[in-house]
């Protein structure tokens, strides 16, 4: 039987790995660069050797360069910096009429026990409604680059990953409880610190981890690139039309249906809930859409 | 409290600028993550639960694990690539 | 000197904000290794967003969570900046999975994270074309 | 209060449904829908602007239930509908007239994607032309950087990868400085609406307060987005992005999306800054001195380049310069000079690369050497070809004679900067005769071999794009005196 490898010897060879990459690279703040790497003999027949900017002499001049552009932009930042408004003083002119209208009113207004939930996802909801389709619109770029990249090679490590002991075994127990959290973290995060993004992240890291450790057959059962789009389509419909809705509302001075409810039920605070699980689902099947098309080319 | 956030902004600012320095790519990733988690800490410090939790579920678990398979992504191509070029000699 | 040093430790947390921001810009720009610049990219947007978070804070008060009915506004720190940051991060996250896609692709292409490399040789190409 | 103010909210949700479910659908129905939603956003925008110059004053427009400094907020005038009205127009005909080369450009499968993109597209610019919040502009920057980098690299393309992860780089860049200085200006007014951050900065700069930080953050955030747009010393990145994208993309991307960032920064300068501390900083004058070499380095750049396509792209970069050297001129005549331009460009250089593109499919390749008796194998594309390099010359009839003649005007107000800016637009004139008609020149010789000649009927799709931009341009080259009107009425809004 072929013996194991250890971790540290798995941790070797990644490392080795991972220096083949960097070898033509140099850093430009490396005052000087190894010289030796250059020497390898393993380097590819593309004709890089002659324009590498040349010499060590140059390279050293660049490093020396961006240093000083560092240098100086610093400078500019640090002199700026010192003129900013003392740290952790509560006169600084952040602290104003809007904030103290959040603290005071946020609760009653928003429902939401979690100011800081109450400010992105009322006061301020048009950001968020930005931001969660700035993740679609990444996932959209990331399945244009990368959809059907790698489906004719499974790589070597997963095959590996899969059949480790300690993984599957850790992974059965802490998959339930990753995602309970997650779950909890989205449904209550009106309430306390949590909400979708991060809930949706961990639930997604939940997810992430059952494929390490069980292989994508038994998830994708579930989550095929079909179900995804629609389940992504949904979350992110219902969010622009209900708060099309809000904000129409909003501006044209009518009186909406939702209602901020009674502070610290979980079934309070308006839309925020709702958009709360939106933004969780979203998030969740992004993340684990993100890991699934960069590890093997699909979701 | 004073003391344990300045040490971990001289943490911090160590980490950034290591793992800029690094060469390897591997040990830079794993500086970065400890990076993120560094500053979930002192964002929970600063009074911001909501920002901790994210930063610690997204800043230093989805982008270093993406970071991480893009690296592994990048061996399989290498490996893939130079035997090719050995088929081809 | 006593001034300075008072100064100094007013701005701490700009201070080293602004340190990394000024690192992770210079990495980004002008660092050679595209996953450095990706790294690069991430420190100096967490800076940014931590200089934020920091000007939300006050000295001495609680996280913005409402303790029972107590609403006084002089009890909680500024929700305001950690709003902002959270959505910050997620942006930051979406643009370094598109970055990531695209130097595998680009690593598929030419086999080189080598920016200055790559250009030379799509250079050569072309040429050839 | 009339219900077409709900049009900017109803434009952008529908954007982003349209998005959305362009994902599920195949590819022709998301072009469908692409298109149609051009045509509908520009039809709300106009009658959006109409509305704006009927009550002759800005409307404030609440996102939610919370007035500002509360809640967030959109804000337009005349100028905001106006541009977003041509922004979707210029975007339905590049999709139009781009169509031939999507179908060869675009991998089957992921075709639908391209759509989805175009209409992120569109849905940021919309949203950057009507936020009134600097920090709602930033999140949807950020979604017109990624999108406008994925209708780049569907292209896939060595060298659109390539061209794609330096577009990404300086537009990160771009998005990173605009953040700090954001954060800056928030930290000394503690606001974010820019009629907030109006007054406290006024309220800072007379009292003399956090004068560093103030100046800082105009600079980051002025530099930011001139990054973005690819002002002088970062316009090195264009040939290649807009060279080597399908022509569309090429299209979109020079005539919209870097006049997205260009408008956000002039509102911001008017309505978050003040004009009177930004031009009284003297960070105008450095977007004078960049602008100015920007437009003399595009413009030799692209005398020296052999390849149409990275030559009409190289010609942006000076035309991003004569933008931003309005903008350095004055704050009334310079700006209005500036937009007259953006409207110019942005109608001029998607006719542009789609004619070159038609042009290099007659002759066999995108060198300029081999475009001999190109335009009389392709009369449409000729044509319209040399329509927009007229244009870009400055050749009275078309829309560039009268930017110049505005730019000129604009130099007589500042005694100081006249001469200089004389000397570039003489020069750059110059320059630009120079390679555009060279090029113009070539593709009206007699042909060396007999070809068969190209219909119109042969690109319908073409052939009407080319047509309307041709249209369009002349149009409001001869009757440009409305339209510089109602830009100046549309400044006094902002």
């Amino acid at each position: 039987m072929k013996r194991k490898k250890s971790i540290k010897e798995r941790l070797r060879e990644w490392d080795a790995d991972a220096f083949d990459l960097t070898e033509r690279t140099a850093g430009p703040m490396h005052p000087a660069p190894a010289a030796p790497e250059e020497e390898k003999p393993e380097e590819p027949p593309a004709p890089e050797r002659e324009t590498r900017l040349g010499s060590r002499a140059l390279r050293i001049l660049y490093s020396v360069l961006a240093a000083l552009f560092g240098t100086v932009m610093l400078s500019f930042l640090l002199a700026t910096a010192s003129e900013l408004p003392p740290y952790g003083a509560a006169e600084n002119p952040v602290h104003n009429a809007v904030s103290e209208r959040y603290i005071r009113d946020g609760m009653r207004e928003t429902g939401a026990v979690n100011i800081v939930a109450g400010v992105i996802l009322d006061y301020r909801a048009f950001d968020t409604l930005g931001e969660s389709h700035v993740l679609f619109t990444a996932l959209t770029a990331v399945l244009i680059l990368l959809l059907g990249e790698g489906v004719h090679r499974e790589s070597t490590g997963q095959i590996r990953m899969q059949q480790d002991r300690i993984v599957t075994n850790t992974a059965s127990v802490l998959t339930p409880i990753i995602i309970l959290f997650g779950v909890y973290g989205i449904l209550t995060g009106h309430l306390g610190p949590g909400g979708g993004f991060s809930g949706g992240s961990i639930v997604g890291a939940g997810l992430i981890l059952h494929s390490v450790a069980f292989g994508y057959d038994r998830l994708g059962r579930y989550l095929n690139i079909k179900t995804f789009r629609i389940v992504c389509f949904a979350a992110l419909a219902f969010y622009s039309l209900s708060k099309c809705y809000s904000f129409f509302c909003g501006a044209n001075g009518l009186h909406t249906v939702f209602s901020p409810g009674v502070p610290g039920r979980i079934l309070s605070a308006g839309l925020i809930l709702p958009l709360n699980i939106a933004v969780g689902v979203v998030v969740a099947c992004t993340m684990y859409g993100l890991f699934s098309v960069f590890q093997r080319g699909k979701i | 409290m004073e003391y344990f956030e300045l040490l971990l902004l001289g943490l911090l600012l160590v980490c950034g600028i290591s793992t800029c320095l690094t060469k390897n790519l591997l040990s830079s990733l794993v500086i970065f993550m400890a990076y993120g988690v560094i500053m979930s800490i002192l964002w929970a410090l600063l009074r911001a639960p909501d920002l901790a939790v994210t930063e610690a579920a997204v800043g230093a678990g989805i982008s270093g694990i993406l970071m991480f398979l893009t690296l592994r992504k990048l061996r399989d191509l290498k490996r893939k690539h130079a035997d090719e070029t050995e088929e081809k000699h | 000197m006593e001034n300075f040093w008072q100064q100094l430790w007013n701005a701490r947390i700009a201070v080293a904000a602004m340190t990394l921001f000024a690192v992770g810009f210079v990495t980004l720009l002008l660092h050679r290794n595209l996953l450095k610049k990706i790294i690069g990219l991430n420190i100096m947007e967490t800076a940014a967003y931590l200089l934020l978070t920091s000007l939300g804070f006050i000295e001495g008060r609680l996280s913005p969570i409402v303790l029972g009915e107590n609403t006084d506004p002089l009890l909680y720190v500024n929700p305001l900046p950690a709003g902002l940051v959270l959505t910050g991060i997620v942006v930051s996250v979406s643009v370094t999975a598109v970055m990531l896609a695209l130097t595998v692709r680009l690593y598929a292409r030419y086999h080189s994270l080598n920016l200055d490399d790559i250009y030379a040789m799509a250079q050569r190409e072309h040429g050839v074309n | 209060m009339a219900f077409s103010v709900n049009f900017p909210l109803f434009s952008i949700v529908l954007c982003l449904l349209c998005a959305v479910v362009s994902s599920l659908l195949p590819s022709k129905a998301a072009r469908a829908v692409s298109i149609a939603l051009c045509a509908a956003l520009a039809a709300g925008a106009a009658c959006l602007a109409s509305y704006g110059v009927s009550v002759g004053k800005a409307t404030e427009y609440l996102m939610g239930h919370y007035p500002h400094p509360w809640g967030n907020e959109l804000r337009f005038g005349v100028l905001e509908p106006l541009l977003v009205s041509v922004f979707a127009v210029v975007m339905l005909l590049c999709l139009i007239g781009g169509k031939r080369y999507l179908a060869a450009d675009l991998d089957p499968e992921k075709s639908n994607l391209y759509y989805v993109m175009c209409d992120l597209v569109l849905v940021s610019l919309t949203a950057l032309s009507y936020t009134n919040d600097l920090f709602t502009g930033y999140v949807f920057i950020e979604i017109c950087t990624i999108a406008s980098c994925g209708i780049l690299m569907i292209r896939q393309l060595g060298r659109t990868t390539l061209a794609s992860v330096r577009y990404m780089i300086f537009s990160l860049i771009g998005s990173g400085l605009f953040l700090l200085g954001l954060i800056l200006l928030y930290a000394v007014t503690g606001h974010l609406l820019m009629p907030n951050v109006k007054e406290s900065v006024a309220a800072l700069w007379a009292e003399g307060r956090y004068r560093t930080v103030l100046l800082m953050s105009m600079a980051l955030i002025t530099v930011g987005l001139g990054v973005k747009s690819g002002l002088f010393p970062f316009h090195f990145w264009m040939p290649d992005t807009y060279g080597y994208a399908t022509p569309s993309s090429g299209g979109i991307l020079s005539g919209l999306v870097s006049k997205g960032y260009i408008l956000l920064l002039i509102r911001i300068v008017y309505g978050a800054f003040g004009t009177d501390i930004f031009y009284r900083s003297g960070i105008s004058n450095v977007l004078f001195v960049f602008g100015a070499c920007g437009v003399i380095v595009g413009s030799i750049s692209a005398a020296r380049e052999k390849d149409v396509s990275r030559m009409v792209a190289y010609s942006s970069a000076a035309q991003i310069g004569y933008i931003y050297l309005g903008i350095g001129l004055s704050p009334g005549m310079g700006v209005l000079a500036s937009l007259f331009h953006i409207l110019t460009h942005a109608l001029t250089k998607p006719l542009l690369f789609l004619s070159a593109a038609e042009l290099a499919s007659c002759a066999g390749s995108r060198q300029r050497a081999v475009w001999r008796g190109a335009g009389h194998i392709n009369r449409v594309a000729g044509f319209a070809f040399s329509v927009g390099a007229f244009s870009m010359i400055g050749i009275p009839l078309t829309m560039g004679f009268v930017s110049k003649y505005r730019f000129a005007l604009a130099a007589f107000e500042r005694p100081l900067l006249m001469i200089p800016t004389l000397i570039v637009l003489a020069v750059s004139t110059v320059l630009n005769g120079l390679y555009f008609i060279r090029v113009v020149v070539a593709i009206y010789l007699p042909p060396e071999r007999r070809t068969d000649r190209v219909r119109i009927t042969d690109h319908p799709a073409y052939a009407v794009c080319a047509i309307a931009f041709t249209a369009m341009n002349l149009a409001a080259g001869i009757a440009a005196l409305p339209i510089v009107r109602l830009l100046e009425s549309s400044l006094t809004l902002l």
